[in-house]
Parts: C-alpha cells; sequence; structure tokens
C-alpha cells in the first residue's frame, strides 16, 4: 500500500511538471497581456512536431532539438502577438478568447493538411528505462523532462526577478499604464512575454517526445489541465501556476489510484472548483481581482 | 421613427412568411438539413446570447444545459415512454434547477475564472454520466427508437416537421430575447455587463439579475438539447455535453454581434452555411482543409468586424434605403 | 504514404487516377446535384469516414481501402449485369464528431443516387448513420462491432463481421492458451468501444476459467498511463487486456515496460491492430496478442488484397480497412445479383445472398449469410499476434498463419 | 521648454479638454488648478500621450510629440507621476526604483539617482525591500514620486500629489517637491489644495469646464477676487 502512494505520487509529480510548463505559458500570458490564449496546447503541438522533425531527419535528440524548438517558437510568438493578439487587445475578453480558439482549430488542422494524422514516435535510449530504487521506479524520460521543466521554471523567475527586462514585464503586468509613463514600451514587453510563454510551451512539446506521441489533435490533450492549473494557481500568477500544476498531477494520480481511472479528472474538477469557492482569485490571490 | 419602425415590422413580417412557406420551394433534403441546423443553432446562440451578450457572462458551459435536457427528455422517453414533447419541458426544468446550484457557484467568479469553471462543470457532468453507467446507457450511448412516422413521439418521416419545430424555437428565443431587452431587466443587464460594481452600486440587484437570466438562458438551451437528440437520433455523453455546443453558442453571437437580438441568427447563418458547404466541397479525402479555410475565416471576422457583422448589414441596409446619418445611430446603438 | 514506383502490377492503381476519379465524382456531385439519375455507366456508392478530428488517422487507412476497393472492381470490369457501369466513390468526411455524421449522412444519400453507403469506423458514429440510412431506406454496410447495430427495427444494416461480445471470447480463450488460470486486469477506455467490448469480457470470464482481478474504465486521450500501470501492478494481474485506441494504447505499453511489469498483454482490436502500432512501441509490440474481425493473412484472396494495398500504401491493410474491400465487393456482388443500381433491389439482394468465395468473402471462417438482424450467421473474429513486426493470425486454428508464441 | 497649443481631447464622444494653451519654461514650476472634473488630468494625460489630441499640438524642447506613444515622450524628459499613488504594488520598493530607471540615459546613472532619492525620501532607503502595495499611503506617494525622479526627467509632472494624505504627510510631500524644484527641475504640478499650491509654484493657470479661464503668476492669482472665492474659501 504504502509503495503504491509513493509510486502515485511520483507518477503524479513527473507528469505534474510538464502541465506546469503549458500553464506557465498561459499565465505568463495572460499576466502580462491579459490575454487567454487557447492555442497554447497546439503550440505543444508544435514544439513535439519540431523535435520529431529534428530527430527523424536531422538524427537530433529531442532533448537537443530544445535549443531548435524554443527559439523557433519564441520567434513565433513574437509574431503571433505582433500580427494577432495586438489588434484585440482593447476588444475585450470575448474576441480574444475566439481569435485563439480559431487559431488553434487552425494550427491543428495545417498539422493535418502537412502531417497527416498519424502517431509519430520516436524512440530514444532512454525512451523506456526506468530507474528502479527499491520497489517504486522513476521513468527517465519523465524525469529528464520534470527536471528540466523546473529547472526552465526557475530561469523563468530569475529573469522576472533580476533583470530589467523581467521587471519591465511584471511593471506592465501590474499596471500597464504607468508602466508606459516609465519609458516602458509594452509592444516589447508584450512580444518577449508571448514568445517566452510559446517558448516554454515549445519545451514542453521538446521534452514529451521521448514519451508521448505526437499528432495534429495532441494539444487538447495537456490545455484543459493547464487551464485548471492556471485559474487554481492565480490567474497571471508564475509561482502559483508552478506548484498548482503539481499539485493537480498528484491529485490526478491519487484519484485515478482511488476514486477510478474514469475519476481522476472528476478528482480534479471536484478540488478545482471546491478552491474556488473558498478562494474566489485562486490559490495565490490574496483579495485582489 | 414610426416610419423606421413599421417597415421594420413590414420587412420582419414578409421574413416570417418565406419563412413559412420555405419547404415548399426547397425540397432537398440536404438544404433543409443546413436550415434546420442554422434555425437551430441561432437558437441555441439567441440561449446564450441573453446571458453572455446582455449580461456579458462569457460562459463556455452552456452544453451541461444542452446535454442535461436531452438526456432527460430521452430517459423520460426510453424509460417511461413519455413524450419528447412533454420531455423538452421537463428537460428544461431539470436544467433550471440544475442552474442554480451551478450558478451560486461560477456567479462567484469573474472574468476568465468565471468562463473556466463554466468549462469545468460541464466537463464534470459529463464525465459523471460517463462513470455512472448504469444511470443512463454509459459512454455506449443509445439510439432514439425509430417509429417512422410518430408526431406525437416528436419524429417525422419529412424534414418539414423538424423545420418547423427548429423554427418555432427560434421564435420562442427572439420574443423572449426581445421582451428582455425592452423590460426593466434588459436594462439592468446592459448596466451590469458593462461594470458590474458600478450596476451594484447604482442599485441593481446583479446576483438576481445574473440568476433570473441564467434560469431563462439554461431552460431556452435545454429544449435545443431535446430537439437536437430527437433530431439525429442518437445520444451519448460527448455528444450531449460536447464542447463544440458551448464554444458554437458563443461563437455565432460573437460573429453576428453579442448582445443583439439578430446578431446570433446572422452569425449562425455565416458560420453554418459556410462550414457546410466547405465541408461538401473540401471535404472527404484532403483532410483539414475545410477547417482550415473556417478558422481563417473565424480570425478574418474577429480582427475585421470585432463587434460582429450585424452591425455591417445594418450599415448596408441603411446605405441603400436610409440617410447616413440614421445608419450611424443604428450602428452606435447595435455597437 | 509510401508510393510505388513499379507499374507492372494488374491491381496497382494510379494513385492520379484515383484522384481524379475522386475529383470528378465531386465535380458531379456538386453540379449535378438534381440530375443525377441512374446513369447506365456509374454506380454511386457512398463511404463515411472520418478523415479529420481525433479519429483522422485510421479514418485515412478506411478511405484508402475503399478507392483500392472500388479501383479493383472498376479494373475488372465493373457491374457486368448493369452493363459493365463502373463503381463511382462518393467520398464524405464526418470529422470524428456525431452531428457532421448526422449532417453528412443525410447529404449523402439525398444529394447523389447512390446504390449503398458504408462507414464510419467509430461505433458510435456508424450507429447514427445507420438511424439516418434506416430512414432513408439506403443499405449500409460496417465493420462497427457494437451489439447495438443488430438490436431495435433495423432492417438495411449490415455487419458482416464479429460482434463487440464474440471479440471478448476470443480473448478470453487465448488466455488459456497462454495460462491455465490467469489473472487478467481489463482496462478500457470509457467510450461506446470500450464499454461494449469489457461488457463481453466480464460477462464470459467466469464460464471460460479466467479471473478477472482489475476491471477498470478510464478517461480516453490521457496524459499519463503510468497511473493506470499502477493500479494495474497493485491487482497482481499477470495478464492486461487494454481496450484502446492508438495514442493511449501507445502510453499503456511503453509505461509497462518502464514499470518493468512482467505481464501478458492482449491489446484486442482497437489501436492495437494497427501497423502505426507496431511503428510506434517498435520491439515492444513483439509477442503481443490481440483479437480482430479481419487480418491481412488469413486465406489467399487477403494476401492478395494486402499485396495490392502494401504497394499503393506503404504498409499492410488493416483490420477495418480490409473489411472494407470485402464489404465493398459484397455490394458489388449484391448490385449483380440485383441488375440494378435501385437500393432497394440491393437491400433485397444482400438479404439473400450467401457469399462463400472471392473478395466477398473475406472473412475469418470465409462465409457471409446475412440473418434478419443484418448479422452475419457465420461471423467470429480472429486472434492475431505481432511476429517479428508483422501482425499474424494465430487462433482459431483454422485461420491461424502462424503459431501463437508463448512468452 | 513644454508648449500645448490649443489642444483639445476627449474620451470616445465626451470632450475632456478644448483649446487649452499651457508654457513651461526650462526649471519653471508651474501649477494647474481646478475643481474635480475642470480637466486637470485630462490636461497631463494629453501632455504624456496617454490620450490622443483631436486639435492643437504639444511640443516639448522643440520637438512636436504628435503621434508619440508615451513611452517615447518619457523618452524625451517628462515624467508624469499619474494620480493615486499609482505603484506597481507587487514590486518591491526597490524595483519600482529602477523600473523608473529603466530607459538607457537614466539607466547609466542608475546607483546615483538612487542615492538622490533615498536622501530626499530616506525613508524609501530603509523600506528598499518592502512590497510597494503594503505601504501607507503617504510612502506609496513618495515611491511613485521618487520613481518619477530616477527617470532624471527635465520636467517632473505632478498629479494631485497630496491626495488623500493626512496634513502632516501633505506638508511633507510638499516640502519635498520644493526641494525638487529648487535643485533645477522643471515641475507641473496639478493640485486641488490651490492656497497650497500658489505656495509652492511661480505661476499657475487656472481650469474649468475643460478650458483654460485664467492664468497669472502665483501672487496675481492669490489676490484675483475670482479666485479667492472659487478656491480660496475666501
Amino acid at each position: 500500500m504504502l509503495v503504491t502512494v509513493a509510486q502515485a505520487l511520483i507518477n503524479g509529480l513527473l507528469i505534474g511538471g510538464i502541465y506546469a510548463l503549458v500553464s506557465i505559458g498561459v499565465t505568463l500570458i495572460f499576466g502580462v497581456v491579459k490575454v487567454v490564449n487557447f492555442a497554447q496546447g497546439e503550440i505543444v503541438m508544435a514544439g513535439m512536431y519540431t523535435s520529431y522533425f529534428c530527430a527523424t531527419l536531422l538524427g537530433i535528440d529531442p532533448l537537443v532539438s530544445l535549443l531548435i524548438s524554443m527559439p523557433a517558437l519564441f520567434i513565433v510568438g513574437v509574431c503571433l502577438q505582433h500580427f494577432l493578439i495586438r489588434r484585440v487587445l482593447k476588444l475585450g475578453d470575448m474576441p480574444q478568447i475566439f481569435l485563439t480558439f480559431a487559431l488553434s482549430l487552425l494550427l491543428t488542422n495545417v498539422a493535418l493538411l502537412l502531417f497527416k494524422a498519424d502517431y509519430r514516435t520516436i524512440q530514444t535510449s532512454y525512451s523506456d528505462t526506468a530507474i528502479h530504487i527499491g520497489p517504486v521506479y522513476i521513468a527517465v524520460a519523465k524525469l529528464i523532462a520534470f527536471g528540466v521543466a523546473m529547472l526552465l521554471s526557475a530561469l523563468l523567475w530569475v529573469f522576472l526577478r533580476t533583470t530589467d527586462l523581467g521587471k519591465a514585464m511584471r511593471a506592465s503586468a501590474q499596471n500597464p499604464e504607468v508602466s508606459m509613463l516609465m519609458g516602458i514600451n509594452p509592444d516589447l514587453v508584450f512580444a518577449v512575454a508571448v514568445g517566452l510563454a510559446l517558448a516554454l510551451a515549445g519545451a514542453a512539446g521538446s521534452l514529451l517526445m521521448p514519451f508521448y506521441p505526437a499528432y495534429p489533435m495532441v494539444g487538447q490533450v495537456f490545455i484543459l489541465m493547464a487551464f485548471v492549473a492556471v485559474v487554481l494557481g492565480t490567474l497571471g500568477n508564475v509561482t502559483g501556476a508552478l506548484i498548482a500544476s503539481l499539485m493537480m498531477g498528484v491529485a490526478e494520480s491519487l484519484g485515478i489510484q482511488f476514486v477510478g481511472a474514469d475519476s481522476g479528472l472528476i478528482v480534479v474538477f471536484v478540488m478545482f472548483l471546491v478552491t474556488l469557492i473558498i478562494r474566489p482569485n485562486g490559490l495565490f490571490g490574496g483579495k485582489r481581482r | 421613427m414610426s416610419g423606421k419602425f413599421s417597415r421594420k415590422t413590414l420587412w420582419l413580417s414578409v421574413l416570417f412568411a418565406l419563412m413559412l412557406l420555405l419547404p415548399q420551394f426547397v425540397t432537398s433534403r440536404f438544404y433543409m438539413d443546413i436550415v434546420i441546423r442554422v434555425l437551430l443553432f441561432s437558437f441555441i446562440g439567441v440561449a446564450w446570447n441573453l446571458m453572455g451578450g446582455y449580461a456579458k457572462q462569457l460562459s463556455l458551459g452552456h452544453a451541461a444545459y444542452f446535454g442535461l435536457g436531452a438526456y432527460t427528455s430521452t430517459m423520460l422517453q426510453i424509460n417511461y415512454g413519455i413524450s419528447p414533447w412533454i420531455g423538452m419541458i421537463a428537460g428544461g426544468g431539470v436544467a433550471m434547477l440544475a442552474s442554480l446550484p451551478i450558478g451560486a457557484l461560477c456567479f462567484r467568479l469573474r472574468g476568465p475564472y468565471f468562463t473556466i469553471s463554466t468549462i469545468a462543470m460541464a466537463q464534470v457532468l459529463m464525465l459523471l454520466f460517463l462513470k455512472f453507467r448504469d444511470f443512463a446507457w454509459g459512454a455506449e450511448g443509445t439510439t432514439i427508437p425509430n417509429l417512422g412516422d410518430a408526431p406525437w413521439m416528436m419524429q417525422f418521416e419529412e424534414k418539414a416537421a423538424y423545420f418547423y419545430i427548429a423554427l418555432a424555437l427560434l421564435v420562442v428565443g427572439l420574443v423572449v430575447t426581445w421582451a428582455v431587452e425592452r423590460s426593466w431587466m434588459g436594462y439592468y443587464l446592459v448596466a451590469l455587463g458593462e461594470d458590474e460594481d458600478a450596476a451594484q452600486a447604482i442599485g441593481v440587484n446583479v446576483p438576481k439579475m445574473k440568476r433570473h437570466i441564467y434560469l431563462i438562458s439554461t431552460f431556452l438551451t435545454a429544449l435545443a438539447g431535446t430537439f437536437y437528440i430527437q433530431y439525429i437520433y442518437f445520444i451519448d455523453p460527448p455528444t450531449a455535453f460536447s464542447f463544440n455546443i458551448s464554444v458554437e453558442a458563443a461563437l455565432v453571437s460573437i460573429v453576428g454581434g453579442i448582445g443583439t437580438l439578430w446578431g446570433p441568427v446572422v452569425g449562425t447563418v455565416l458560420l453554418e452555411v459556410t462550414s457546410t458547404l466547405l465541408q461538401s466541397w473540401l471535404g472527404g479525402g484532403h483532410g483539414g482543409v475545410q477547417l482550415t479555410v473556417y478558422s481563417l475565416i473565424l480570425m478574418a471576422v474577429i480582427l475585421w468586424r470585432p463587434a460582429g457583422l450585424l452591425g455591417l448589414i445594418t450599415d448596408v441596409y441603411h446605405r441603400i434605403f436610409g440617410n447616413k446619418q440614421q445608419s450611424e445611430q443604428e450602428a452606435a446603438l447595435d455597437g | 504514404m509510401g508510393l510505388s514506383k513499379n507499374n507492372t502490377d494488374k491491381l496497382k492503381v494510379g494513385r492520379r487516377q484515383v484522384l481524379s476519379t475522386t475529383a470528378a465524382a465531386g465535380v458531379i456531385s456538386l453540379f449535378n446535384i438534381k440530375h443525377a439519375a441512374f446513369a447506365a455507366d456509374v454506380v454511386n456508392i457512398g463511404a463515411l469516414y472520418p478523415t479529420t478530428g481525433s479519429l483522422a488517422q485510421t479514418g485515412q487507412g478506411c478511405v484508402n481501402a475503399t478507392k483500392l476497393a472500388i479501383q479493383m472492381i472498376n479494373d475488372a470490369g465493373g457491374i457486368k449485369s448493369l452493363g459493365g457501369a463502373k463503381l463511382n466513390l462518393i467520398l464524405s468526411d464526418n470529422q470524428s464528431d456525431t452531428t457532421v455524421t448526422r449532417t453528412e449522412t443525410d447529404r449523402l444519400i439525398s444529394n447523389n443516387k447512390l446504390s449503398a453507403i458504408h462507414g464510419c469506423y467509430a461505433s458510435a458514429l456508424t450507429l447514427i448513420a445507420s438511424e439516418v440510412a434506416e430512414r432513408a431506406r439506403m443499405p449500409l454496410l460496417t465493420g462497427s462491432s457494437s451489439d447495438q447495430l443488430n438490436a431495435g427495427t433495423r432492417h438495411y444494416t449490415f455487419t458482416p463481421f464479429a460482434r463487440a461480445s464474440q471479440f471478448a471470447e476470443a480473448q478470453l480463450k487465448m488466455a488459456r492458451l497462454v495460462s491455465d488460470k490467469p489473472k487478467v486486469a481489463v482496462v478500457f477506455e470509457n467510450t461506446a468501444f470500450g464499454t461494449a467490448t469489457s461488457n463481453g469480457l466480464r460477462e464470459k470470464a467466469p464460464g471460460l476459467g479466467v479471473e478477472i482481478v482489475l476491471f477498470e474504465p478510464y478517461s480516453a486521450g490521457f496524459a499519463d498511463a503510468s497511473p493506470l500501470i499502477n493500479k494495474i501492478k497493485a491487482s497482481g494481474a499477470d495478464m492486461v487486456f487494454p481496450v484502446s485506441y492508438l495514442n493511449d494504447l501507445i502510453l499503456i505499453i511503453r509505461s509497462i515496460k518502464q514499470a518493468g511489469l512482467k505481464v501478458v498483454i492482449n491489446g484486442g482490436s482497437g489501436g492495437f491492430v494497427l501497423p502505426d502500432f507496431q511503428k510506434s512501441v517498435g520491439d515492444l509490440a513483439e509477442g503481443l496478442l490481440g483479437v480482430a474481425h479481419w487480418n491481412h493473412d488469413m486465406s489467399p484472396a487477403t494476401l492478395e488484397v494486402n499485396a495490392a494495398y502494401k504497394k499503393q500504401y506503404g504498409d499492410f491493410i488493416f483490420e477495418y480497412s480490409g473489411g472494407i474491400v470485402a464489404q465493398t465487393f459484397m455490394i458489388a456482388a449484391a448490385l449483380e445479383k440485383a441488375g440494378s443500381a435501385d437500393p432497394k433491389k440491393v437491400h433485397e439482394a444482400l438479404t439473400q445472398l450467401e457469399f462463400t468465395e472471392g473478395y466477398a468473402a473475406m472473412c475469418p471462417g470465409g462465409r457471409v449469410k446475412f440473418g434478419p438482424d443484418g448479422k452475419n450467421l457465420y461471423a467470429y473474429p480472429v486472434g492475431v499476434q505481432w511476429q517479428k513486426g508483422d501482425l499474424v493470425s494465430v487462433f482459431p486454428e483454422k485461420d491461424a498463419h502462424a503459431s501463437l508464441i508463448k512468452s | 521648454m513644454l508648449s500645448v497649443t490649443n489642444v483639445s481631447a476627449s474620451y470616445g464622444r465626451v470632450p475632456a479638454i478644448s483649446d487649452i494653451c499651457i508654457e513651461v519654461g526650462e526649471g519653471e514650476a508651474v501649477g494647474l488648478l481646478g475643481a474635480n472634473g475642470a480637466g486637470k488630468s485630462s490636461t497631463l494625460r494629453a501632455i504624456s500621450g496617454l490620450i490622443k489630441l483631436t486639435a492643437g499640438s504639444v511640443t516639448f524642447g522643440g520637438i512636436n510629440t504628435k503621434g508619440m506613444p508615451p513611452y517615447k515622450i518619457t523618452e524625451l524628459g517628462i515624467a508624469h507621476v499619474p494620480e493615486g499613488r499609482q505603484v506597481f504594488p507587487e514590486l518591491t520598493v526597490r524595483e519600482n526604483l529602477e523600473i523608473g530607471a529603466y530607459l538607457p540615459g537614466p539607466k547609466a546613472q542608475r546607483q546615483r539617482s538612487l542615492d538622490r532619492v533615498f536622501t530626499i525620501f530616506p525613508v524609501l532607503a530603509k523600506r528598499q525591500k518592502q512590497l510597494a502595495g503594503t505601504m501607507s499611503g503617504g510612502e506609496q506617494q513618495m515611491v511613485a514620486v521618487g520613481r518619477g525622479l530616477m527617470l532624471m526627467p527635465r520636467l517632473l509632472i505632478l498629479d494631485e500629489p497630496s491626495l488623500g494624505l493626512s496634513p502632516v504627510m501633505a506638508d511633507l510631500t510638499f516640502e519635498k517637491i520644493h526641494e525638487i524644484h529648487t535643485s533645477g527641475t522643471a515641475i507641473l504640478l496639478v493640485e486641488q489644495n490651490v492656497s497650497r499650491a500658489l505656495t509652492l509654484v511661480d505661476r499657475a493657470y487656472v481650469l474649468e469646464g475643460g478650458r483654460v479661464i485664467m492664468n497669472g503668476s502665483s501672487i496675481e492669482l492669490a489676490n484675483n477676487k475670482q479666485v479667492q472665492a472659487s478656491y480660496l474659501g475666501i
């Protein structure tokens, strides 16, 4: 029994790391640009395909191709902000949500046109291996993914805390008008924020590739969980999203173990709704709106 | 402005008469099917728009009520042989009852918090219907027994009958919206939609307003659920609680023009017709083309006409029939 | 799509040719909506498969097989009793979506003078299409396995292949071949396909001497299989029956390997019998068992079809696609017998015919006769195993192509 | 240095200010006085680019700011400290100040500016690590003013710096503003507290209904009957 629980906790934390990369991106965009990006899951998909083709065409290990997928999607993010999101910033929630929703539909179907619906996997030396510690085990590919996810989250935190651009980003998030009076160009800050968010999603894709199949609809698997984590951890709060994602990974895993394999999501959603009854602004929201 | 009013009435009467006669002209089952779906989704959009458009509560969980309506009537029909006509009203009642606790929870939240909580609610309902297999056929779902031509059981050989039901639903939805728009409730809703705190401050009972409009909106949505299942002959949780229904309801309103009487109708005509025609031209064989084009059209509309296409249509209408000043006034009212 | 450069084979279908045929069909269906009469030289067959949405991958495989079958029939001279009329395929994408299926079935039937239709891969979609077809009195052939398709008042739905309940039986019997007292964990996706199959397993297990130690539905399309594997591990099972579609199955197989769990796996049908399964998990597929309603090595006829398909599309022809080829030949035979393209006559012919030879009889046992509920009286499934990268038939003995390897 | 010429601006269809003309010279302290809703804040927002002009022009140091976004106008050397203690609440005091020196020019002088701000507002030096949102109103006002100074502006625009402060805090704030002015920075001050403002500025404009109705030196205005009646309560 103890072993089972320990294993369930490990499994939950490991997948929570992946949820974190997706949800941190969503929360970063919301925090700075105030737009909920429904297409974030499709960016993960793009990251997966990038790594897939790097591996199959160029023989690059998916973990190394992180160095390609992240900058590539950073640029995509900058363009996305500049050409699309910027145009709907003043229009309110609904056009924004549906613009990103349309974008997610577009990306899915373009992927379908380009790559067909085939499930694509790559086999690395560490794909199916695990470290066994007594009766419990840790899958190597997932451990690496978790480690890199935590490292990237930490780097983002350091960036936001210590660099001028990071501080400017936080300032813009808290008060965009006054930050302009400080000489901060919101277009630049917003573009960097969206770029970083997409780079993180791209990283999630690359990290998933050694153990998860890529296909055009794969983004759907992660996006709902990411949204719940983002809200639970208080929209716009990067640390909150990280902690909430790990919590949800664990809750899902325990739910599957002790309530039923068809109830992992029910447990997560109930936890989510109960939390919102107690704290309408999420776990880390305090009293502010 | 009485001249304008009478002209509008005239146009509406002509339109309505044409609609009544439509089955005489359209004999193709395919085109009839498009028309029926346009009417149905317009109705769903109109129901959503009451809450999403006027009170600006962006719910993406209306599939919950669509599904509850659908399941209520189907279970009454198959388990007890009760007519879907009665089941439809019962479904509406169940949806209204369910909206009370769900509303009590979700309305505590605002903005994206509210939206995502509504998605979660609809998902939980779907997962529960999947989980409790003995309650209502579980994941396997069930087909509606084929009774041939049985009007009392809402089954018809001819598409025209489905057309008239869908048309009647839409008319009900529009009349309700029209009545709400013109009542004190309409003003309060718009006020709270613009700024909740300010509305509360000037004495609008915001929670009560939200609760009331939610009751109306969910009741209508549930009616659509019953009709839909009778029309496609099949029910299972992913169909009845489909996220697509929630999205479509909001989408048609946004594309047409939210918080306007005719917005959802205009939006549905554009989106449903486009998607069906794209499907029949491009579908089959070349996976993804039709939805790619569809999403591009969607993005173009949102970027080009964020307030919805209805404004554009009234503009054009007044450019042809009226003077420019009038059209500006109209646009201001609609925007 | 692996295209062959070799043009010598008789069955070879030029890709361009296929494309132009469908394109022409598309144009016809567009502009001749009202006027497409029973043209003397063309018989229209409708096919509804998901080429977008969550089932797009398999749907595309189904479409490929449909095109191949039509080409085979046309190359062999079309329908002779109709003066050598060629079959014309009219495709429709139902987007893996129930509403779209409803609309598209209606559109197919009302916009085209069809003689028969087939579809839709997923049981839920087939159920809807069959309801529409029933009301339009249009014969529908399907490889879908839901027992609901044979229930109720349906007269126009024909299911030539094994039913969900029969799959369970075969799977359990195979379990007994591997172990005397199997302790089985049944994990199934919470969908129509998953529940239908697993219900059969639960009902029949006690009678066949199989103990089910875990019976667990899961939410399809999960992000991680390891919590589920953890449950299997805790249950003490020595055999796992995952009833899953491809994506989940890949994760389950990989996670079992990661967990170091030593269990016999019988993946049933679904994602397990697709060529892509083996491509995705590689050597992990070796020795795994499954059950299918069709397999490419069952008979000389299936081997021929497989060779043609492989040349055209690169992979072996998988279960559902192979079934589609057989169904198309059944339709052709019915047209031949009816001597008319009228769907009612085709329906009548289908109820009377018994198929025992040729491509139409490509079915485990090689015999098809539809009963009053549209069910093939002689249908049963075939047990399969992944051996050296190929899916071979191993059960029952009379259909076996190779013997079952006990790992 | 700053010339506002015949400027009009509106919020949507509601006109906010019309035909405003204001001059501020190098090193000068100028007041913008008037009742609530007279258009004082709107004038400032028009200067710093936060609202678009519908007519007229603003030049600063000879450069016309037409079409410039606010962050470009800031680069010219204008620091606008907006009304209502708008600090970045979740940034620390020090981070708030550092953001003030975000532009390359001020950034090069960041340490010196910080020292200067800490000299003027010693309390901020002690509270460097505190989140700005958790401070008292007066302290937040100091952060906001200090942050403006970090920009090393040629013109410091202050919008109601004493709003909501206790009399003691308000006195202190005005003292500090005076200090800043005497060190050479031009100041454009918006105040409702007219008598207080007139002790600080050299000249002032009086706004009413979005228009300039009067202007003159502090002494002239303090002695004007109408001003006395309307704003000084005499």
